[in-house]
């Protein structure tokens, strides 16, 4: 936002960019000279969980990856966690490494361990040295979590963080070591959500979190979604399920890459 | 945002540690590389003195092809969801991203360079002279064709046609080294009546304006706009 | 050709002007000059040794007319696109774009004569195709196989910013490497055939000195004409395709509507649409 | 004249692709242009991006 556009929308806009996670106006975002956004306008507040329904092609994934500052914004104005969009650049990307990205399709590495992928994803975050601090939290910070997190320490030993998220995410310890790309595609989701939660990002953007999960797997992704909400985190979750937690959330539909009611 | 170096350590040792579990290149690429060696065989019907006095530069063909396949293996590690994306999530500095591919191509065009080394001594009777000279000369050629296989391996992984744009963007470029490497391995193998050495100085001059270059451009390369 | 624009109707329906439109015809004009001129103003090329034998390349200099400009203006165009480049990373503007991309197609028609012409006046003249030792001709090779995939690259769709952008890059570092393929080159094999000056070498005569003088010139109109020509068609296809954009936006717009029936205001979408132009 | 058929295949090869390729800048050209609003075919006048 520049400082003359500041000045002449006073001091709402200011107050705009600073209390919303995410805010969209009228964003434009082409994929060669398709637009799979055209023109979309959302707000999400820190603490906030939206959830994006739409048909196929409906511009859902174009909307978090343009979140996650991965596409350009053609046109139109978007601010993240506080920063304009329109700057281009990775020197002014750095809010990205705030950001917690789940794809639609899971940005794993078959040959690599769940453990390792985990690992990896900690330790391109800078989190890994932290580590050591963060037992008590665990992979995630979560009211429910931390009384198990204490049990477990107590009885190993400390876990690492890696093996903490994945456990919270329940993957069954005997797979904690096998190769990503022998697990099934919902033990799959589940690693990478915990690749996610390990960089305790300040928003989530979650592309179908649940997909392929059976029932148990869905409400364990919902109360970890829930948690990171109760956290202070934005969540925008792409989903076409009927989640507990999701009944009562405040839903957006995309058709044509842009939103269908207006959202406040 | 970690320390770029650490960085760099991650990236090429988690392509590696990648490479040690797939073994893609060592399964894939490697017996591509010796069978590019015999077909050089059978093109020359068998003909031990050309074979041999054509060693060196057949060998660097074969290198350069070997390269092509471990080049586009390096980016298809990454082209889950869009180009490097988790490093761009990540936050790390591009020229790391550069650093640590590269090296991880680096340490495989190595490992490719001894095997075909002791097929061209097993295949065509080259006899070595020059050992000095032969190794100075693969890690500088191996380091050059790294770094320029790394900064165009990935604008070529953002297409759609990206097997086979690399290597009529890559393979002109390459030249030089092709010659270098060539006529220093033609001297240290004793098939040519030359100064070695002195290309030596071309292979590094390349190498370091490509990894210098890469380092510069690769933030742009990896961005959308 | 200001005043040509002003007014709608004077806007013609193709790339020329009136401008261009008088700088093609005495382009026309100087190539059927040039070819009068090396047909048949400009002497054979022959000369007599002190032992009274004749050497030269005869008639077959008549090819060079040709050949040296065409070369010549390959290298001017290849670097127009080097700096076209330069110029479009630093300002990102796309004028700058749409200079280096018709520059480097001008130069890869060019470098294709160069080399063609070379092949052919290669035979008579050195008795061979093509000479491997000579630097100048491996090197104006690899020249052209580095533009090649330029344009390769170029035609592949894309996001437009980004490939203006990685185009840029592939030219800059392209451009870097012919010295250091010419250096290679130069070294690999240390022998050379090509003419060392052209102009120095022949004893050029006046009348094959005026020839090449009036290639160069007829050859900067030429470069001139295709790169004024060629650039508004990189212009127009920019404009076509952003043309598409609009309507894509609209019909992409109308999705929403269709299938739920959910009405969108009307004033934002005026608003989304007239934001599309931000940064067309 | 020495080397005719050379100097005719040179000549006619670099001349006719000359010519082909201006031929095909202007066709494109054309085509182009009726898909673009005369306003926006000011390639001059506009100061780019």
């Amino acid at each position: 936002m520049s400082a003359r556009s500041l000045v002449s929308e006073g001091f709402d806009s200011l107050k705009l960019a600073m209390d919303y996670a995410v805010s969209l106006r009228s964003a434009v975002v082409l994929l060669g000279r398709f637009p799979a956004l055209s023109g979309a306008d959302i707000s999400v507040e820190r603490g906030e969980i939206v959830v994006v329904r739409g048909a196929n092609g409906a511009g859902k994934t174009t909307l978090l990856r343009l979140c996650a500052g991965l596409v350009a914004l053609y046109a139109g104005e978007g601010e993240v966690l506080g920063y304009d969009l329109r700057e281009a650049g990775s020197a002014a990307k750095d809010w990205r490494s705030r950001v917690g990205f789940l794809g639609h399709e899971t940005r794993l590495y078959g040959d690599l361990t769940a453990k390792e992928n985990v690992e990896f994803a900690l330790a391109l975050s800078g989190r890994a040295a932290l580590s050591a601090r963060a037992q008590r939290g665990g992979g995630l910070r979560g009211g429910g979590q931390r009384g198990r997190e204490l049990r477990h320490s107590t009885a190993t030993g400390s876990p690492s963080v890696a093996a903490s998220a994945l456990e919270r995410l329940e993957l069954p310890e005997r797979l904690h070591h096998e190769r990503v790309s022998r697990l099934s595609a919902g033990q799959q989701r589940r690693v990478a959500l915990a690749c996610v939660s390990v960089r305790h990002p300040e928003l989530w953007l979650l592309d179908e979190p649940h997909a392929s999960l059976d029932a148990d797997g869905r409400e364990c992704v919902d109360d970890v979604i829930a948690e990171a909400a109760a956290a202070g985190a934005a969540v925008i979750v792409v989903t076409h399920e009927q989640g507990k937690v999701f009944d009562n959330l405040r839903t957006a539909t995309l058709a044509g890459g842009r939103f269908m009611e207006a959202l406040p | 945002m970690i320390a770029p170096l650490r960085a760099v350590a991650l990236i090429a040792g988690k392509d590696l540690r990648i490479e040690l579990r797939s073994r893609v290149v060592f399964n894939h690429v490697l017996p591509f590389a010796v069978l590019v060696l015999i077909l050089f065989g059978f093109a020359l019907d068998a003909d031990s003195d050309a074979l041999s006095s054509f060693a060196p530069g057949l060998f660097w063909v074969a290198v350069l092809l070997a390269a092509l396949l471990a080049i586009g293996r390096s980016f298809a590690l990454e082209r889950a969801d869009g180009a490097l994306d988790s490093f761009r999530l990540a936050n790390i500095s591009p020229v790391a991203v550069f650093a640590g591919k590269a090296l991880a191509v680096f340490v495989q065009l190595l490992v490719l360079e001894v095997v075909l080394g002791i097929g061209i001594v097993v295949f065509y009777g080259a006899s070595l002279e020059k050992p000095g000279l032969l190794v100075v000369a693969g890690v500088l050629a191996a380091a050059g064709i790294a770094s320029a296989g790394t900064l165009y391996g990935v604008v070529a992984s953002q297409l759609a046609v990206r097997e086979t744009i690399l290597p009529l963007l890559l393979l002109p470029v390459l030249a030089p080294v092709l010659i270098g490497a060539t006529r220093a391995f033609g001297d240290a193998f004793g098939t040519v009546a030359v100064n070695g050495w002195s290309w030596l100085g071309l292979l590094g001059a390349f190498a370091l304006v490509y990894t210098t270059f890469g380092a510069l451009v690769f933030g742009p390369l990896l961005e959308e706009g | 050709m200001a005043e040509n624009t002003n007014s709608p109707t004077s806007i013609p329906d193709n790339t020329s002007s009136p401008t261009t439109r008088i700088l093609g015809w005495v382009t026309l004009a100087g190539l059927a000059l040039l070819v009068i001129f090396a047909f048949f103003v400009s002497p054979e090329d022959s000369r007599q040794t002190a032992d009274g034998t004749i050497i030269g390349q005869f008639d077959a200099v008549r090819l060079l007319y040709i050949h040296v400009p065409s070369a010549v203006f390959a290298y001017v165009s290849f670097s127009i696109t080097g700096l076209g480049s330069i110029i479009y990373l630093w300002r990102r503007t796309r004028w700058w774009d749409h200079v280096a991309h018709a520059s480097a197609e001008i130069g890869v028609i060019f470098c294709g004569i160069t080399l063609l012409t070379g092949i052919i006046w290669g035979r008579p003249v050195w008795n061979t195709w093509w000479e491997w030792g000579d630097v100048r001709l491996v090197t104006t090779l690899l020249l052209f196989l580095i533009f090649v995939g330029y344009l390769a690259f170029r035609a592949v769709p894309n996001e437009p910013h980004r490939q203006a952008r990685n185009a840029s890059i592939l030219a800059i570092v392209g451009a870097l490497n012919i010295p250091v393929v010419n250096r290679s080159v130069e070294w690999w094999e240390n022998r050379t055939l090509h003419q060392r000056s052209t102009l120095a070498d022949l004893k050029i005569e006046d009348e094959t000195l005026l020839t090449l003088m009036i290639g160069f010139a007829v050859f900067a109109l030429l470069f001139l004409w295709l790169l004024v020509h060629r650039f508004r068609v990189a212009w127009l296809s920019k404009e076509a395709a952003e043309a598409g954009l609009e309507q894509a936006l609209a019909e992409r717009r109308a999705e929403a509507s269709s299938s739920s029936g959910a009405e969108v205001s009307g004033s934002s979408r005026a608003e989304a649409s007239s934001s599309v132009e931000a940064r067309s | 004249m020495t080397h005719i058929g050379y100097l005719v295949a040179g000549w006619s090869i670099g001349l006719g692709v000359l010519g082909a390729y201006a031929l095909s800048i202007l066709i494109r050209g054309r085509k182009l242009s009726s898909q673009v609003l005369p306003k926006r075919r000011r390639w001059m006048t506009s100061d780019g991006d």
